[in-house]
């Protein structure tokens, strides 16, 4: 019989990219539908089970059609892919249970057979993306992931959503592009594509100047993927326009799992002390995430529009991860990744709110969501605690990873670094409790919230499910910062030497 | 397109010659360059060199789009389907019995007419050819429709 | 740099000429389809740079020759077949010596690189020594002593190109193509909305709205 | 069954209030259930409180720990003599303000009472937890869900002044805490490799090993005092005021005790737990901070005068009087230390007072201004009274328990040799009386005004918990002693074993 445990990885990618062309050989609305849901729920069970076996007996290879590694294509599991799978294939499932009655608004209903078999691509993509141990495997899954996305965001509602799929495809493209040639680059200098294999071959001490021509291109190709400032002018556009489950699912995932290929990337293939110390990365990475924090932050405040509110916000949420990045200790890196999965959790839950609210108020415009407390509590509850759990507040998820980023700023003696973090953590509040006064503290309750009524159960169910999540990883952190401190041990298992001589703590002179 | 017969009596006679080529090189890539990339396309092209000439409710007949929509996820699920059926076949020559990783050929071997049947290797190649050969032109003749019969099918 | 250099390197000033081009295109233009086409052109020239980058000068196609084929494989070989899923790339080279070669050939090849390179001493294999990167792809079939197959099968029309850089292109073609349809049909769409296809234009409305 | 040990005791305290938000959310159709709920949890937990005390008070520290909550953070509770003050002040109060509120919200007919009772309950949790936290981390979590829960509280009323004073009320407090608290703690766990609260400070060791300067350290100091704008310090005060367009049952136990006073009670266990009276007192690090205090204390009085609004002039009493507390933990004497400690207890009884005298006013004369309650003390002469007697131990006169603390607050500024600052003190005195003393005396000796005396005292609910605190404050005078022993362990004087 066949075994069904060493399967898992292949069969993590290969069932959802295989339900995708049923999807469309069933057509119809419910089928689909449901054949979707199965799926997320059994590719969430896969990854479980994954992360159960990588944590009892270390990092799974998986060789596709049984060729050895450095020749065939290798599936790798190990703590930090797990770990990121699990989260994306739980959204994904949590989100399409959440969605029905939103896609049922939003979208044509003939398209729907295609909108099901795009969202289980997109997901494909996303999981290949982190599984695989193949440098140009990755390229392939990031576009599979990024053209369904496109294909997603276009089936919005109102003409922007094409132009802000098109924007987005333009400037996706460049940024795979970009990716392809680094990968070009540096099968030229070392004939070979796996991952660990490259790492291996790779010298990256003396190595030759194309070694950073082709860590250059690779970095700004992710860069325009994760939206990372002054890369990001896709994002907005393509998360407003977008239908509000493509939204809430797009933006939950996709720039997380850019950013874990770019910590992959960085400590896996090019060496930290390579990326760090003989390339400005850590520089690079500070300033930009910090600016970045900062305007996007202050764009968020000046917004009308929720969604773009939430998409200038998930901005400035990258930044965090990339400052964990880029502080390079074990520490920060630990809480990057962090941040990464709260994150997801705190954006997934937000956008599950918006899409709640605009099935209801028919609009994601703040001022049409004026006193929507009164007939939708539920859901104007579940915005404060998500945005609660945005700004950081304690017990919440978001306080963990900010707490994290704090101590390992202090401990690599950023201070600067850390007091700029918390201040513009503050902008956080502003634009979060904006939309917390005009929900509950609006004398004149708009038309469509007067008449408005709580958003169904079965979406406000999953929408509880990932809201209450954001509490409980606010309290037990032993599975969230636990995992991915052992992820980040694999990927930095020593520190960087600082450079400059600073005072350590402990040391007397 | 009524008015130029020379144009309708040539690809009359010219698209049989070009969906043969396209078999050609669609079997033929077993063994040399060739393969269901380039057949699909090449297959494709005959199709819409006919809609190109006899007007796309012609083309419509011929290759209907709800049918070429499905034909799509056929090829694909062709591929895919060979995947899955090579995780639960038997490895040759083990003396434990293992079943193969997904997409491991060498568990397509068998003793059917040998020589005749490709096995092996080659049959899971050429199942895999095969449903790209069929998406690939499934999907380049959806892209001619959804182009060419825009405001038609709108 | 010499002119001799220069020149030498010509592939990628192609390659950088025709990526400056699209990437020029992509943000000057204001036309959505020619943005497009500039798209394609920069995507393009990525991969001209892959294929060239496996090209060698007289170098044959992949095709495992019927000389090593008579070595008591059944099998027909199968050639370079190309899909586009990538999992079947390293799948070109059917036969287990030819897995093998491919292996020697990936470890020996940093020693050999000197003798190959002197021997097809010209395109990519020579800029790769000349520029500073010591690994080029020097695709030799087959080099080593101790390979038993391979003794035989040993002469230059033997000589052929990496097909890899080939293969993957052709997944990327496939990418590009899904891209640019995917493209011009939110074209499409964005003309019905709107009645232009001039992003200024489009963009006023969104403005006036 | 659960043993009945200081460690259960601890977590016993913090369940009941939450176990009082669930209750009060399962009954809220049903206002009997909820509310006689709500009674019974506080008296239980000041009972719970009570024999906690005798423990600590002989000199047991008993201690719970909830684990690891990040790796090298533990949520940490320990209870030590001012946390026991301040967790059984807030306690008690509790006990007659749910009393109160039931009596004020009633006769008001206010909207959303469950809300209200929910997120007070929710407020109470917050203070027992900081009572109780046993380092600084812990400290912040229950400061920062203390800030959050009242905020439903502050806006309660939702109409655009209530909004108003939210914003600044979130704005402040969230804003401060997170730029600077969090800053300050990471800070000194960066420094001390700990945040545990520990008798003589953490920071002398990093101190003595160059690794900060004092300059450095009174910068630190200055992120914690601000940082923790619960306190009060100007110029960040004006959230306190902002906040009063609360209901007066939230005004009377979370902005003059529960809020205000975590606040405080942060500062001092910072000044005593984190950088040690000595520390400080060598280096002179929190020098600046009493000129500070001392400002803030004589602005906060003068501004109170020019306030006509009987709840904006109790505001700005309250920062004066808050910035008496952080004075003493800034002086970084004995004596100042154990002064600020006791007036906790002192202030918290007597303000509370006047702010259930306040809602009295509000829910029996309709009035809110001070210049309309001429002769309303002959009406209302129980609560007027009783404004006095509170209003005599705010000011420090005997027989008001405010007298002692007062004392000792001076008796550090000599110690310490700032006579500019015992100067302050008394001229701050007058002050009080300035302002305080003329409302009770207007209200009994000038005659009423045109209208018609239709004016009765409130509902008993709510004169009879005014009369209990008002008789409390001057209780507190004698048994000050009491106090002041139960306080010395916190600057190192072991307690009698007798």
């Amino acid at each position: 019989m066949i075994d069904i445990y060493s399967q898992l990885p292949i069969l993590l990618i290969a069932i959802p990219l295989f339900a995708a062309p049923v999807c469309v050989l069933l057509g119809g609305r419910w089928l689909t539908y449901l054949l979707s849901v199965v799926v997320c729920g059994t590719t969430f069970a896969i990854s479980i089970g994954l992360m159960q076996q990588v944590i009892k007996y270390g990092p799974i290879h998986y060789e596709i059609g049984n060729w050895k590694p450095p020749y065939g294509i290798e599936y790798v599991v190990d703590g930090l892919s797990g770990f990121v799978m699990m989260f994306v294939s739980a959204l994904a499932a949590i989100v399409l249970l959440y969605g029905k009655p939103s896609i049922d608004a939003e979208i044509p209903r003939s398209k729907h057979y295609l909108f099901y078999a795009s969202y289980l691509l997109c997901m494909t993509g996303l999981l290949g993306m982190c599984i695989t141990g193949d440098l140009f495997n990755v390229f392939v899954f990031l576009e599979i992931s990024s053209l369904s996305s496109y294909a997603l965001i276009s089936l919005g509602r109102t003409r922007r959503a094409p132009l802000a799929a098109l924007q987005y495809l333009i400037l996706g493209t460049i940024g795979a592009t970009f990716f392809l040639i680094g990968i070009g680059l540096l099968y030229q200098m070392t004939g070979t594509l796996n991952m660990s294999d490259i790492a291996n071959r790779l010298d990256t001490e003396t190595g030759p100047r194309t070694l950073l021509v082709a860590f250059g291109f690779m970095t700004v190709g992710l860069f325009v993927k994760m939206a990372v400032f002054p890369l990001h002018s896709w994002l907005p556009n393509a998360y407003t326009y977008a239908p509000s489950v493509v939204t809430a699912f797009v933006a939950a995932t996709a720039t997380k799992v850019s950013v874990y290929a770019f910590i992959r990337l960085v400590f896996g293939i090019f060496k930290p002390e390579f990326a760090f110390e003989q390339m400005p990365l850590g520089t690079l990475l500070l300033t930009l995430s910090l600016v970045g924090i900062f305007i996007a932050s202050t764009a968020a405040i000046f917004q009308d529009d929720v969604k773009r509110l939430l998409a200038y916000s998930s901005i400035a949420q990258i930044g965090y991860m990339l400052l964990g990045i880029g502080m390079a200790t074990t520490d920060s890196l630990t809480a990057g990744i962090v941040h990464m999965f709260n994150h997801a959790l705190i954006k997934g839950g937000l956008f599950m709110v918006v899409g709640c609210f605009v099935l209801r108020l028919g609009s994601s415009r703040l001022s049409d969501w004026r006193g929507a407390a009164k007939t939708m509590p539920l859901t104007s509850l579940a915005w404060a605690i998500g945005g609660l759990g945005l700004i950081g507040v304690p017990m919440t998820a978001g306080f963990v990873s900010k707490w994290l980023l704090l101590t390992s700023a202090f401990e690599s003696n950023h201070q600067l670094v850390a007091g700029m973090m918390l201040v513009s953590s503050l902008l956080a509040v502003v634009y979060v409790w904006r939309v917390v006064e005009t929900l509950y503290f609006s004398e004149q309750p708009s038309a469509a919230a007067k008449e408005a009524s709580e958003a169904p159960v079965w979406m406000l169910v999953p929408m509880y499910a990932v809201i209450f999540a954001v509490l409980v990883f606010g309290v037990w952190t032993q599975f969230s910062a636990g995992l991915a401190a052992e992820a980040a041990q694999s990927l930095l298992p020593l520190d960087l030497v600082p450079t400059a001589p600073t005072v350590s703590p402990g040391g007397t002179p | 397109m009524i008015s130029f017969p020379i144009i309708r009596v040539v690809s009359k006679l010219l698209i049989p010659y070009i969906l043969l080529f396209a078999l050609y090189v669609q079997f033929h890539g077993d063994f040399g360059p060739g393969g269901g990339f380039q057949a699909g396309v090449i297959f494709a092209s005959a199709i819409v060199l006919y809609a190109m000439v006899f007007g796309l409710p012609a083309a419509y007949e011929v290759a209907p789009p709800k049918v070429i929509e499905k034909l799509v996820a056929v090829g694909l699920l062709l591929y895919a389907g060979t995947g899955f059926a090579s995780l639960f076949l038997p490895r040759p020559n083990q003396d434990v019995p293992v079943t193969g990783n997904f997409l491991e050929y060498e568990v397509f071997q068998h003793n059917l007419l040998p020589g005749i049947l490709p096995t092996g290797q080659h049959l899971g190649i050429f199942l895999v050819e095969l449903g790209v050969g069929i998406t690939v032109t499934a999907v380049m003749i959806i892209i001619f429709y959804a182009f060419a019969g825009r405001e038609r099918v709108a | 740099m010499s002119t001799e250099q220069f020149l030498g390197l010509y592939n990628y000033w192609i390659v950088i000429f025709l990526m400056m081009t699209g990437f020029y295109i992509v943000i000057a233009r204001n036309n959505l389809v020619k943005t497009i086409i500039g798209l394609n052109i920069f995507q393009i020239s990525v991969i001209l740079l892959y294929v060239s980058m496996g090209k060698i000068s007289g170098g044959t196609a992949p095709i495992v020759p019927p000389s090593m084929v008579s070595h008591g494989h059944a099998d027909v070989p199968h050639v370079a077949h190309a899909d586009n899923h990538a999992d079947a790339r390293p799948h070109d080279l059917h036969s287990d010596e030819t897995k093998d070669l491919a292996h020697d050939h990936q470890d020996d090849h940093d020693n050999e690189h000197d003798s190959h390179a002197a021997q097809e001493s010209r395109g990519t294999a020579e800029d790769h020594k000349e520029t500073d990167s010591p690994d080029a792809l020097v695709n030799h079939p087959v080099s080593d002593s101790d390979h038993h197959a391979a003794d035989s099968a040993h002469d230059e029309q033997l000589t052929y190109s990496n097909p890899l850089p080939s293969v993957l292109m052709l997944t990327a073609i496939v990418v590009g193509i899904a891209t640019t349809a995917l493209a011009l049909a939110l074209i499409v769409r964005i003309r019905e909305d709107y009645g232009t296809i001039e992003e200024d234009e489009i963009l006023e409305m969104d403005r006036a709205a | 069954m659960i043993e009945w040990t200081g460690s259960n005791a601890i977590w016993i305290a913090m369940a009941l209030p939450l176990l009082a938000v669930f209750w009060v959310f399962l009954f809220g159709n049903v206002p009997n259930l909820r509310e006689a709920g709500s009674i019974v949890v506080s008296i239980v937990l000041f009972c719970v409180n009570v024999s906690l005390s005798k423990l600590v008070f002989r000199g047991g520290r008993p201690e719970f720990s909830f684990g690891e909550m990040l790796p090298g953070f533990e949520l940490n509770f320990v209870v030590e003599p001012l946390g026991m003050v301040f967790a059984l002040v807030a306690s008690g109060l509790w006990v007659l303000t749910t009393i109160y509120a039931i009596g004020y919200m009633r006769g008001h007919h206010e909207s959303n009472q469950t809300r209200f009772f929910a997120c007070f309950a929710a407020a109470i949790f917050a203070a027992m937890a900081a009572a109780f936290a046993g380092n600084l981390f812990t400290l912040f979590i229950a400061y920062e869900i203390m800030t959050v829960s009242t905020y439903p509280l502050v806006t309660h009323h939702g109409d655009a002044k209530a909004k108003a004073g939210g914003r600044m009320y979130l704005g402040i407090l969230l804003s401060t805490s997170i730029a600077f608290f969090m800053f300050a703690i990471v800070w000194t766990w960066q420094l001390a490799g700990t945040t545990d609260f520990r008798e003589g400070g953490i920071l002398s060791q990093a101190f003595e090993e160059n690794r900060i300067s004092s300059v450095l350290l009174a910068v630190l100091l200055g992120l914690f005092a601000y940082g923790i704008g619960k306190a009060a310090l100007m110029p960040i005060h004006r959230w306190l005021p902002a906040a009063m367009v609360a209901p007066t049952p939230v005004s009377a136990l979370l902005h003059a005790v529960a809020v205000v006073k975590v606040g405080v009670f942060s500062v001092l266990k910072v000044a005593v737990y984190i950088f040690g009276i000595d520390l400080l007192a060598d280096t002179g690090a929190s020098e600046w901070l009493c000129y500070v205090a001392g400002a803030t204390i004589l602005l906060g009085s003068l501004v109170a005068m020019t306030k006509d609004n009987l709840k904006a002039r109790l505001a700005y009493s309250t920062v004066s009087q808050l910035a008496y507390i952080t004075l003493g933990a800034a002086l970084a004497t004995p004596a100042s230390v154990v002064g600020g400690g006791m007036h906790i207890a002192m202030h918290a009884v007597g303000k509370i007072t006047l702010f259930f005298c306040a809602g009295a006013i509000y829910v029996g004369a309709h009035k809110t201004d001070i210049s309309d309650m001429r002769g309303l003390g002959r009406a209302m002469p129980f609560t007027f009274g009783a404004f006095l007697l509170a209003a005599i131990s705010i000011i420090g006169l005997p027989p008001g328990g405010g007298s002692w603390s007062k004392w000792f607050l001076a008796v550090g500024t000599v110690d310490r040799g700032m006579y500019f600052l015992t100067a302050t003190l008394m001229v701050s005195s007058l002050l009080n009386i300035a302002y305080l003393v003329p409302i009770p005396v207007r209200a009994f000796l000038t005659p009423a005004g045109q209208e018609p005396m239709k004016i009765n005292e409130a509902p008993l609910m709510c004169v009879v918990p005014l009369c209990i605190t008002a008789v409390g404050s001057v209780l507190l005078f004698f048994f000050a002693n009491e106090i002041y022993s139960v306080l010395e362990p916190i600057v190192g004087v072991q307690p009698d074993p007798s």
